[in-house]
């Protein structure tokens, strides 16, 4: 029986294919495609009982933001979690500096839960979304 | 009749390759081709000719929607709002010229900004580490040449360094690296099997924010002291076992990256490889290096530090000193604790690579973004400033991750009457002097 | 251009063998001329002391070390950068202050021209940049060659025409001003993690030794015609006992003769030679080896020498010599950065406290200022602080001050914590020598010029020379009677003109000028093998390519460009 | 001793560089003077009279000078920074700087302090009856001279990177701290009474650290060299001491090899 819910140690990484995406340009499929997903390991995914290529639901202690769990091809350690960076993966990163300037990008645990049917947002989308931009 | 430009620089990341050879129109209006490039630097000229770029400077409306204004009324909107703010974040500067920052840092001394670039959010924490304990460091050409160790140590140039590997630090024959990559030792040193990790010829992977506590052992370990059985989920058998094999190294090299600036302890982390390299100077010859990755994130901290003394956080605000604390001054804390009143970014995309709550509070500001293309950041600004590419359509300095300056240079045309970020800047400054001038 | 008489100074010129008789001096068109108009510009110089602007032969003023040493040392400026009312930037830093500082300071004190000690070729644009950005003083940079692969490949096997043909090419892509060199070969060692502390270790690999390097390379000047001499910082830098490898390095000089059509008549250069002047075997039998060292110079004319006097600060180090920097991290253990160059060289840096209350410091001090009091030729000894390695240029009132008042010095080697065990160490206590406006005007202004090949029209204050004028607040019939009198006066000139401008009033910067880059084009005769080793070297051994290796244009807007010709040689 | 005392009667936007209040400024001056001195936000330039009133005058040297200051402090920075002598309350929270480059005199705090306060202090004594945030009694930026002396007291907890490169001096906090406790130390005594999360005396060469409550993991370069029956700050107790960091250099005093030390409470 999987969990609904399971905890995991999240970091945020550059991928080659998020910088080309990136470069390509910030509205681009490319750039959308390849930020948008959190490579987890397969026992990770059994244990959340979902299949590759799904929607879930992440959420930290400052926010939620719905990406898709891809299998991971840099393998990772069962626990820990990767989004590329980008305004997706920001979106759940603590702002926290510790007073060095750098917030919290790597290793700080998130809520991971399967959440098929919901829309991942665009690149803008889901920072006006936070900023409060979008006329609801 | 297309031709093509040789000896190119790469507007990318820190490695600046020089060896690109670009095809362009006999017009100098389009890149038909590119050479020599990775996926990434190939896609940034690629990108030059994309449809739809905007042209001119757009200016949000109350409905949210973007509508088209003259470059005039930019900068007169711009200037006016630099000159109100009694403190401004200007932040970025890694994507654009040397000789575009100075102008930048010019306007920042008059209006009272706080210069920073990228590396507060990137390397921020190397800088710290060396403001801290210093560097023993050298040039790229030295790995080519002499380097029998190299570890990659919380870093993964094949995906965010691409041709790095190939052009200094694993594959290539050097002067006296004859046999090239069968010459060296390749350590990996990742909490994941990177794609770096599978060309390293050995990988040792840390439990994610053990690094420290791991380097510390080296440390210990290269004092043959004791050490507990296994550190950061290493053996000790396997630490002591390296730290001999380094110990016995010609030369070595640690490239470290965003696995330790990132993680927690962060400044800490890059303080203790350094003493590690230090340590390791006792026995041989060692150094150390950062993957700086912004293209010319490292020219802004040189001219930065040639004309105010720091490498980054530059606090001008008060217009009579030049200050610096990353803690309080770094774009991220300033924007946490709502410490400016207006934001100016250049040649960055905070919107994208900033945590989000940073990111509202920068929204409730007046905002300025000067970026060639549409961006996360321009999407939430009072106002988009589009400029020429600069390495692409226009030259200027640049520094590499091994602080060598190399003047790119521009291979085409950019669109009809765009400006380049010099040109901007220069109008900026002129109309920020106007505004003063007449008590604005 | 606007002209100016300076009328009733006390003037001091070398050039003109001018003793502080009173003399007005006019300017016209940026050159001192014989007389203006009646419509000229008065400046009342009565009571004042009327110099030409000086040059500082030996300073780390811009580049990649210089910079490192910025910005990795914040603590340096914390609460020491501030703008001053007027037209200036802010202005930062103690031991290494910011480029805008750098140029005002320099000309606050009577200086329009520095020259960079040491520039390494692959940071060549750097340097330029930093230059470019200082303003007011005109300044030159060395390139360095010691530590060089094609050099010593070269000089291996004794080719003098392949090594200036290198030379040439180098000073040309880097827009160089001439031949520096610093420990040679110990660099190159320090790639290893090893050192060549003698003229006679051999260099890993190279299969050549210090002393050959030097020989070669002050042949390969005098082939060349260059202005400036071969200037070098000799092995074996700041070790007790050190003096021995520097007479031997002084020798090699015998029988060389300089070839140059500059009137420069010095074919070695040796720099802060305080730091190359050590007796003893270690810290504790430390002592001073001034007088063997300048007996030495002394009857040497064909060599030139600055002083690298301390000033008991806190400051940075920082040098090519890389072997050494680590070396000082080993003492004191501060912060240590270090940066090798393929191909070239190297650098390192750490921060260092002279602290009066620690003999060996009071001891570096005292042998820096005996240099300077036991030179005979006033016009081949210069006073340098090796900025910012003895101490920041800023301090040079201050030094000078010692050096014009026994009594000055005196009271500062006399509360020395070991005051006697300095005084045993060292030869000042029993000096009396107290140096005149006039030598001071050799040692800082007439000697340093001739010294560059730039006499011709830097330096003194002939008619038809350039109209570089420091104007102090002293006056040589009552001279100051305190030391901290004379500092104050060196400290803030009267005036300071630059090109025929006045750049500084009352100590206040009141304009730009129009600084130089000074650079040298050596002509060679066309050398295939050279270019082929050049292309060969790009090709397999340096990270940038060929093509991106020059120093743009746009980086010196304004060129002060020294041609010499040595096609006919 | 005279007192002055200053009462917040107005919240700055943004943080108010509060440099000119302490004893040593206000030497001297009656009221009046000491609202005309200068506070700071951004490039704007107003007095201190515009944020607060003033009453009283202060003593003829900052020796005899008590500043008392009432309200809300929460964004004023520097608030008592570089004081020599004299004593300065607060009854409320402070922001950044709060005390550093301190030099003598006494200064309490009844309330939280933010980030980099007690920076390279190097004589007095701080106390702090709150919490205090990062860089607590650390060395400014690149500066090797950390906290060098005084006796720095925190009743609270304490945030990260506590009294990095410390040499001298006495810091009590009686709380718990987060990660990078006294770092690069060399010399000084530190007396932790609470938890410390990760990397306590990391790549420290010289000094004390007490610690009665937990680390959560201890670094690899500490060795226990065995038990001592030791009374710390009122409290007597066994701890077991640790020497190290054994990956770092230490000093030899008489051909001995001097370590840092490290107290784990029993």
């Amino acid at each position: 029986m999987a969990a609904k819910k399971i905890t995991l140690n999240m970091i945020t990484c550059r991928t080659i294919q998020q910088g080309v995406g990136m470069e390509a340009g910030k509205t681009t499929q490319k750039y959308f495609d390849a930020c948008t997903i959190m490579h987890m390991h397969p026992d990770d995914m059994k244990k959340l009982g979902v299949w590759k290529n799904t929607n879930v639901k992440v959420t930290s202690s400052v926010g939620s933001v719905i990406v898709k769990a891809v299998e991971t091809r840099e393998d990772l350690v069962p626990g820990l979690a990767h989004i590329p960076m980008g305004p997706w993966a920001n979106r759940i990163v603590p702002a926290y500096t510790f007073s060095t300037g750098e917030p919290c990008f790597k290793g700080f645990p998130v809520d991971v839960e399967i959440a098929a049917n919901e829309r991942i947002l665009g690149a803008v989308e889901v920072l006006q979304d936070a900023c409060g931009l979008i006329r609801k | 009749m297309p031709k093509e430009i040789t000896d190119v620089i790469c507007p990318f990341c820190g490695t600046l390759c020089d060896d690109l050879i670009i095809t362009v129109s006999d017009d100098n209006k389009t890149i038909l081709g590119c050479k020599n490039a990775c996926a990434i630097g190939a896609e940034k000229f690629n990108h030059q000719r994309l449809p739809g770029r905007v042209k001119r400077p757009r200016m949000r409306q109350a409905d949210g929607s973007y509508k088209e204004v003259s470059y005039d009324e930019a900068i007169d909107w711009t200037a006016k709002m630099l000159v109100k703010s009694r403190k401004t974040l200007m932040y970025g500067w890694a994507s654009t010229s040397c000789q575009a920052m100075s102008i930048g840092h010019e306007i920042a001394e008059k209006v009272g900004g706080i210069v920073d670039n990228c590396a507060t959010v990137c390397h921020g924490s190397s800088l710290i580490a060396i403001e801290d304990v210093g560097v023993p460091s050298c040039t790229l050409g030295e790995i080519k040449n002499r380097a029998d160790r190299v570890i990659f140590w919380g870093c993964n140039p094949a995906h965010a360094h691409p041709r790095h590997m190939s052009r200094y630090s694993i594959f290539p024959r050097g002067f006296f690296t004859v046999k090239g990559h069968k010459g060296r030792k390749i350590y990996c040193v990742d909490c994941r099997y990177t794609d770096t990790a599978k060309c390293a010829d050995e990988f040792i992977q840390v439990q994610q924010g053990f690094d420290y506590e791991l380097l510390n052992a080296f440390r210990t370990a290269a004092r043959g002291e004791v050490l507990p059985d296994t550190v950061g989920g290493v053996p000790k058998e396997k630490i002591y076992e390296i730290v001999e094999d380094l110990k016995s190294a010609r030369f070595g090299i640690i490239f470290f990256g965003m696995g330790l600036t990132h993680t927690m302890g962060r400044n800490h982390n890059i303080d203790i490889a350094i003493n590690l390299t230090r340590d390791m100077n006792d026995f041989t010859k060692f150094a150390i290096m950062a993957m700086r990755g912004h293209w010319n994130v490292t020219g802004s901290g040189q001219v930065l530090g040639w004309q105010y003394g720091f490498p980054y956080a530059v606090d001008l605000s008060r217009r009579d000193q030049a200050r610096h604390q990353t803690g309080e001054t770094t774009s991220v804390d300033l924007l946490n604790r709502s410490e400016v009143e207006a934001c100016f970014y250049i040649a960055t995309d905070p919107g994208a690579h900033f945590p989000v709550d940073a990111m509202i509070s920068s929204s409730r500001k007046p905002t300025v973004t000067i970026d060639p293309h549409i961006n996360c950041t321009t999407e939430i600004s009072d106002l988009h400033i589009p400029v020429a590419m600069v390495g692409v359509e226009t030259g200027g300095c640049a520094y590499r991750m091994d602080n060598v300056p190399i003047e790119t240079r521009k291979v085409v045309e950019p669109p009809e009457g765009m400006l380049t970020d010099e040109e901007l800047l220069t109008k900026i400054n002129q109309r920020v002097d106007e505004l003063l001038k007449a008590g604005a | 251009m606007s002209e100016y008489i300076i009328k009733n100074g006390h003037v001091f010129d070398p050039v003109q063998g001018i003793k502080g008789d009173k003399k007005d001096i006019a300017v016209k068109d940026g050159k001192i001329v014989d007389k203006v108009g009646s419509g000229a510009k008065v400046i009342d110089a009565k009571d004042k002391t009327v110099m030409a602007g000086a040059l500082d032969i030996h300073a780390h003023v811009a580049g990649p070390k210089v910079n490192a040493g910025r910005w990795y040392r914040p603590e340096d400026k914390h609460f020491d950068s501030h703008k001053k009312p007027g037209i200036t930037r802010i202005e930062g830093g103690k031991s290494i202050p910011t480029v805008f500082k750098t140029g005002y300071e320099y000309a606050r004190m009577g200086f329009t021209f520095a020259m960079e000690a040491a520039m390494p070729p692959l940071y060549a644009r750097h340097v330029h940049e930093e230059i470019h950005d200082t303003p007011i003083i005109d300044e030159g940079a060395l390139p360095v060659f010691g530590n060089n692969w094609f050099v010593m490949e070269y000089l291996k096997n004794n080719e003098i025409e392949n090594t200036a043909a290198y030379i040439a090419w180098i000073l040309r892509q880097t827009k160089g001003y001439g031949i520096k060199c610093v420990n040679p070969g110990g660099t190159e060692a320090w790639a290893w993690g090893l050192n060549c502390l003698t003229i006679h270790d051999p260099v890993p690999y190279f299969d050549i030794t210090p002393g050959e390097i030097v020989t070669g390379l002050m042949k390969a000047n005098e082939y060349l015609g260059l202005p400036h001499s071969f200037h070098v910082h000799q092995n074996d830098l700041g070790n007790p006992g050190n003096y021995k490898t520097t007479l031997d390095t002084l020798k090699l000089a015998e029988g060389i003769k300089p070839k140059n059509t500059f009137g420069r008549e010095q074919v070695l250069h040796s720099t802060h030679l305080q730091f190359h002047s050590y007796k003893g075997t270690n810290w504790g039998d430390f002592e001073s080896a001034s007088k063997e060292v300048m007996d030495y110079v002394n009857k040497q004319k064909n060599i030139t020498i600055d002083t690298g006097n301390v000033t008991l600060d806190e400051t940075t180090t920082m040098t090519a010599d890389g072997p050494f920097e680590h070396h000082l991290h080993g003492l004191n253990h501060l912060k240590w950065f270090n940066v090798d160059v393929e191909l070239e060289t190297a650098a390192g840096i750490v921060p260092y406290i002279y602290d009066p209350n620690i003999s060996v410091c009071a001891k570096q001090w005292c042998i820096g200022l005996e240099l300077a009091l036991f030179a005979k030729d006033p016009m081949r000894c210069f006073i340098t602080t090796d900025h910012p390695n003895a101490g920041p240029f800023t301090r040079y009132p201050r030094v000078y001050a010692w050096l014009m008042s026994k009594k000055y010095r005196d009271e500062r080697l006399n509360t020395f914590k070991n005051a006697d065990k300095v005084i045993a160490g060292t030869h000042i206590g029993g000096m009396d020598k107290e140096l005149s406006l006039y030598e001071l005007a050799c040692m800082t202004r007439a000697g340093p010029a001739k010294a560059l090949g730039l006499g011709k029209d830097y330096g003194g204050l002939k008619a038809g020379m350039n109209a570089d004028i420091a104007i102090y607040n002293i006056n040589p019939d009552k001279f100051p009677s305190s030391g901290a009198e004379i500092e104050k006066a060196f400290s803030n000139v009267a005036y300071l003109f630059k090109d025929g401008k006045i750049c500084v009033e009352g100590g206040k910067v009141v304009d730009m000028g129009k600084k130089h880059t000074f650079w040298v084009d050596a002509k060679v005769p066309e050398n295939k093998q050279v270019m082929h080793d050049i292309r060969e070297k790009f090709l397999r051994y340096y990270s940038v390519n060929e093509n991106n290796y020059p120093v743009p244009e746009s980086y010196a807007p304004h060129q002060h460009i020294i041609t010499v010709d040595a096609t006919k040689a | 001793m005279n007192t002055v005392t200053l009462t917040v009667k107005k919240q700055p936007e943004l943080y108010l560089e509060c440099e000119n209040v302490n004893p040593d400024a206000f030497a001297g001056k009656k009221a009046a003077d000491i609202a005309k001195l200068g506070a700071y936000q951004g490039k704007e330039t107003s007095t201190l009279g515009d944020y607060f009133t003033i009453a009283g005058e202060a003593g003829a040297t900052a020796a005899d000078t008590k500043i008392v200051i009432n309200g809300d402090c929460t964004k004023m920075k520097y608030i008592g920074a570089k004081m020599t002598a004299g004593e300065v309350v607060v009854n409320s929270a402070c922001d950044m700087y709060t005390g550093s480059w301190m030099k003598g005199g006494k200064l309490t705090v009844n309330g939280d302090v933010h980030s980099f306060c007690g920076l390279a202090m190097a004589g007095g004594e701080f106390v702090i009856n709150g919490n205090a945030g990062n860089y607590l009694g650390a060395a400014y930026r690149g500066d090797w001279r950390g906290m060098s002396g005084g006796v720095l007291r925190v009743k609270g907890n304490a945030g990260s990177d506590v009294a990095s490169f410390m040499t001298g001096g006495e810091m009590i906090i009686g709380g718990d701290v987060d990660i990078h406790l006294g770092t690069h130390m060399e010399g000084g005594k530190i007396v932790l009474k609470g938890n410390a999360n990760r990397r306590v005396g990391g790549q420290l060469v010289k000094g004390e650290i007490y610690v009665f409550g937990k680390i959560n993991v201890m670094m690899p370069g500490y060795k226990p060299v065995g038990e001592k029956e030791m009374e710390v700050d009122g409290t007597k107790a066994t701890f077991v001491d640790y020497i190290g960091d054994l990956g770092e250099r230490h000093p030899k005093r008489k051909g001995e090899t001097v370590y840092g030390h490290l107290y784990m409470k029993k």
